[in-house]
């Protein structure tokens, strides 16, 4: 892990995403356990990584295609935290009037096409998202986001072929955090890597590893570049771990806390610090100070969303059709 | 003005005119290209076009769904033909879960304004995996619209309007109507979506038919005529919103009701329609009970004449008529 | 003899004494094994069962689905668990076009003893793609049972006629039925399908109610009787086949009907339930249009206060029962 | 293309199947041109190979899962060519009483789970009947066969997955006939072999000449074996080509005759014959009687299905519902 191929800044930016996530995640835990929140939930805690690098490699104008667990990318792909937090708690002023919610979180204007509530769900969009953009000519590129649970559907199979025989411009992102819900990956699938899956498509796969900031940016930045030069998709196997449970109702019976503790000394945030105070190029203990700002961050965003009104019933068929 | 043209015809027309008015048309599906579509819609339209906008798709309709919806999320307005209706049931996930949940679990901030095309419908043999008639699930779902053409002009002027809809639109096309022959305006006039039609203007019973069903219940009408019988057969055409205004009006009118359909009888678009009437106004000026001509409760069967029993004949509509007049 | 079992206890109670009783019936879905299921029901009976009658499946819903139908065609007798109702859209084309239609296509002569449980329902904050109620495109398809049980007692009565079925049978669950509890008889009696049951007896209304509105409606009949009006409550229990004599008797004797379900309005269960009132002799004892209340025409929001409003609640059947009694 | 390792009554059984399905085509395909027959048909002239060697490496138990483009399937794995014509022409004595058709044409006593209309349907049932034999313990053995295009399908990916994972016992046999309908296999997948897509399961894959039976029964044999043996799935394709349209409507503007005539020179069944004769196993002209009493068979299956009533429209409903 080095970071010499980015500039200082670049470096510290992403550091501030990933601080920011985990600080979202955690006030999102909180108010859950504090009974302040409606509904369930997905963390992404742990996987801070695959979300900022990928995204780091992202033009404003690019499109993210999330999942249920999208905290993570809709922050690092640049979403306003305060309306952001509003959606979070269902209010009118969120991104989504509060008929989201934490699983469909969208902000077109930022290019993030959407959480998904449905595995796999995004896939299949983001074919079209690619085909738009090769018919419109304007050289954006599309990221899709998706699990390791998610690549034992139909619609990553359909998804994955269809941009590939048309060399859309689709980076498809699998975060592999060994889970689907339960279901430990290796008794889901039985290939070692996913990202051997790509031969079946013709396509360039890769495996990087997803606590690594500066790998998982490096390689998506590639997979960007092709997409971005026509020369179609990849995809980009991030291994990575989500450190709390499923979502709220998960007691975690199908992992030991071991195994948790030991991919927690791997976690991207402090080998990323460690990495940066390393190289002089953050002060020991600095990331304090982001930290705090971060927390300031969702600190008002919580306010703002707080104080936000909630949406009123009698617009409850807003926004079921277009033209209306 | 007008001339002649067949139901495929017409929509092969529409397509053309919207394509080459609007640039982000597009079409999307199985053998629409070379092979000119599985009932020749599309026929010449790659010529035309060209095989970035005409484009063959691989076998995987959930996939070029999707890959419809994403596209019109950000800025195209894709036509996506389905082979046969039945292989619908493979899209179900995007079509309902996504492309008319977007704009709505986005808070009004997207629109996915894209055709789904697709022939219905039995009497041709093909057997139960490619004789379905599933529109009443479609209008079941919020954020969609769901429209069914029973002529050549209709097919026409409702597949111009719904490619200018900003909504996801399932547009049921009939199997058995594809070489029929109809007036057809000139010019790229839409008929406005959620519009019913009166087809035949009647006094006595009102017959609400879709589809196929329009043609039977026309030629019901003409042989009760003579027997005295004045009916009054209404299309709604869209069957996703429901031209309520329309259907009531003509139930308050004659004081009966027959409603013929293709779809399984139970929970098919007669059960709505049917419904729809008994909670209105119109309930009060009810003389008989609705009666409901829908397709049998089973699979289509390949033998013809089993397949024939399967759905409403004319014969069945002559039949209801006299029935609800009896009561 | 009977004991207080929550709806979830006495679904796992059937599941369990089926599994001993009968070897060929094994249990398919994600997260059933180790997690006990996204909802808890299947949990423990891995510990006694073992993993290959309790299967952990990948997430490939289309996939688990004809897994299912494969082995009941051959000997099986599967219990699949779909673990929201929404995911179904990925299971139409293998419940709709094979599981229904194999038997028939077959000229009869093969079976798909197979029964596909899932929750469904708003009212946890799930939105829009975690609520759906889509029990009536089921209700809708020839060759399908559909059976939505209210309370424990029909959740373990019905699930065990269920598996004993030769036919594939959808399951509904409602999420917010799980923790209930209630009076579930010792032993494992079915409870035949397609029999509806009168939850309360009345005279002046009939409330026709499904899956959590059951419960709703009786708090609703008990609300209106101080006023002095006597509410009848059926629960039809099972959609597909709807027990058209029960309901068309209570309506015929009250001549006021009103229909609770939180699927859709427009096609949802309702709208057969009202058509086939109004179709049938029921149709000239009824005083007052059917009043139906449904779902909302838009997705589940998310919010609270929305997600409330956008499905009948004790209020608005109180409401309903109102108006039904001033027309 | 040697016979040594068969015994000469399975080579020339082989031969009389292959003559018999051809037989049955050409017969379909008149009575089509005809006008006598209802609907519409898919034929398999050219895939004789395919049917025929993989189900002559079957036990009479063992099931098949088949196609659209069934009709060889089903004689291959020893339907009654009556009730099959029976079937064919919508009568009540045929196979599924009239209700089937040449889509559905299925015999459940002789393992065939039925023809499919809908492209790849057959393969998620497949697990299931997979799934039933090692429950059930009886080492039987599942094929289910499906075509190019179906491989793009999701019901491919999720079936072949799960069959993996659970190593059940079914042969995935694909007939790579060249064309999805209109499409050109090249044109729908960017893999030159379909077989390389086994690697995405950890699967054994391989690829045969379809035209060549004895190529194919061999593959199709070690995979049995494989399968029969508890170690799970293979997929196995076989390339062939169909000689006439796709269906009834088909004009072929996709290809050109001479693709067509240049296929027709590897006909199954004449290099077949070729080789039996060169060994000396067939007379030369022996093939000519097998021609001749196919015929007669096809003959009488129509007499049989001609003279056979059709079904009653008041037992429509009949068979919607066991149990009733
Ligand atoms: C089609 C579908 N099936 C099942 C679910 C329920 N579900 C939500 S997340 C999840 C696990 C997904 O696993 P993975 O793709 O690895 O993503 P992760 O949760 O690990 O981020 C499941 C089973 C769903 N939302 N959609
Ligand atoms: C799900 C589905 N999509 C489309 C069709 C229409 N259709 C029938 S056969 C066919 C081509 C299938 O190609 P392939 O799998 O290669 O089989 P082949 O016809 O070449 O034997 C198509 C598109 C269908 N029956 N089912
Ligand atoms: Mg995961
Ligand atoms: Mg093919």
């Amino acid at each position: 892990m080095r970071t010499t191929a980015l500039g200082i800044d670049r470096a510290v930016g992403m550091l501030t995403t990933m601080v920011l996530i985990r600080a979202f995640e955690e006030q999102a835990d909180e108010l859950f356990a504090q009974g302040r929140v409606y509904g369930t939930m997905h963390l992404s805690i742990g996987q801070e990584a695959v979300a900022t690098g990928v995204c780091a490699a992202l033009r404003p104008d690019d499109y993210i295609l999330s999942t249920h667990r999208g905290h993570g990318h809709c922050l690092a792909k640049g979403a306003d935290v305060r309306l952001m937090m509003a959606e979070f708690l269902g209010k009118d002023t969120g991104y989504c009037r509060g008929r989201g919610g934490s699983m469909h979180i969208a902000d077109v204007s930022s290019g993030n096409l959407g959480a998904n509530g449905i595995v796999a769900g995004g896939l299949p969009l983001a074919t079209g998202v690619g085909l738009s953009i090769q018919m419109r000519r304007t050289e954006q590129v599309c990221v899709a986001f998706f699990g390791d649970g998610a690549a034992n559907e139909g619609a990553f199979h359909e998804s994955l072929n269809l941009a590939s025989i048309w060399r859309l411009p689709v980076v498809f992102v699998c975060e592999n955090n060994q889970y689907g819900m339960s279901m430990p990956v290796g008794r889901s699938m039985s290939v070692e890597r996913i990202s051997e899956r790509a031969g079946a498509y013709g396509l360039p796969g890769q495996t990087v590893d997803g606590m690594d900031v500066l790998a998982v940016h490096e390689a998506a930045a590639t997979a960007v570049g092709r997409a971005r030069g026509g020369e179609g998709p990849t995809l980009l196997e991030c291994v990575t771990y989500r450190y709390k449970g499923h979502s709220k109702s998960d007691t975690q019976r199908y992992r030991g806390k071991d195994e948790v503790d030991t991919w927690r000394e791997r976690d991207p945030i402090g080998r990323f610090v460690g990495v940066l105070e390393g190289e002089g190029r953050l002060a020991p203990g600095a990331v304090r100070g982001l930290e705090r700002d971060a927390r300031a961050a969702i600190e008002a965003a919580l306010q703002f969303a707080e104080a936000s009104p909630e949406p009123d019933p009698s617009t409850l068929l807003d926004g079921v059709y277009a033209g209306e | 003005m007008s001339r002649e043209l067949t139901y495929r015809e017409a929509l092969r027309e529409a397509l053309r005119e919207e394509m080459r008015r609007d640039d982000r048309v597009i079409l999307l599906g199985e053998d629409i290209g070379t092979y000119g579509g599985a009932f020749a819609v599309t026929d010449g339209l790659l010529q035309e076009f060209g095989p970035e906008r005409v484009r063959d798709t691989p076998i995987s309709e959930a996939g070029i769904t999707g890959c419809a919806i994403g596209a019109a999320l950000t800025g195209m307005r894709p036509v996506l033909e389905i082979q046969f209706m039945d292989f619908i049931t493979l899209c179900m996930e995007q079509l309902v879960l996504q492309a008319a949940k977007i704009r709505y679990m986005f808070g009004g901030k997207a629109q996915v304004p894209m055709v789904l095309r697709t022939p219905a419908g039995s009497g041709t043999g093909a057997a139960a995996q490619h004789s379905e008639s599933l529109e009443a699930w479609f209008a079941h779902v919020p954020g969609l619209k769901v429209v069914a053409p029973s002529t050549a002009a209709d097919a026409k002027g409702l597949l111009l309007a719904s490619i200018r809809d900003d909504n996801p639109v399932i547009f049921v096309e009939h199997k058995l109507l594809y070489k029929e022959r109809g007036e057809v305006p000139e010019g790229s006039e839409p008929i406005p979506l959620g519009v019913a039609e009166v087809k035949r203007a009647g006094t006595d019973v009102t017959v609400i038919a879709t589809g196929v069903m329009v043609g039977r219940a026309l030629d019901a009408a003409q042989r009760v005529a003579d027997d005295g019988i004045s009916v009054e057969v209404i299309d709604p055409r869209t069957l996703r919103p429901l031209d309520g205004e329309t259907l009531i009006a003509s139930a308050k009118k004659t004081g009966r009701v027959v409603v013929a359909y293709e779809g399984v009888k139970t929970l098919g678009i007669g059960a709505e329609i049917a419904a729809l009437i008994s909670e209105s106004e119109a309930f009060f000026h009810l003389d008989a009970p609705i009666v409901r001509l829908g397709g049998q409760e089973c699979p289509l069967p390949y033998n013809r004449r089993l397949e024939r029993a399967a759905v409403p004949q004319v014969d069945d509509i002559v039949t209801g008529v006299r029935r609800v007049m009896r009561a």
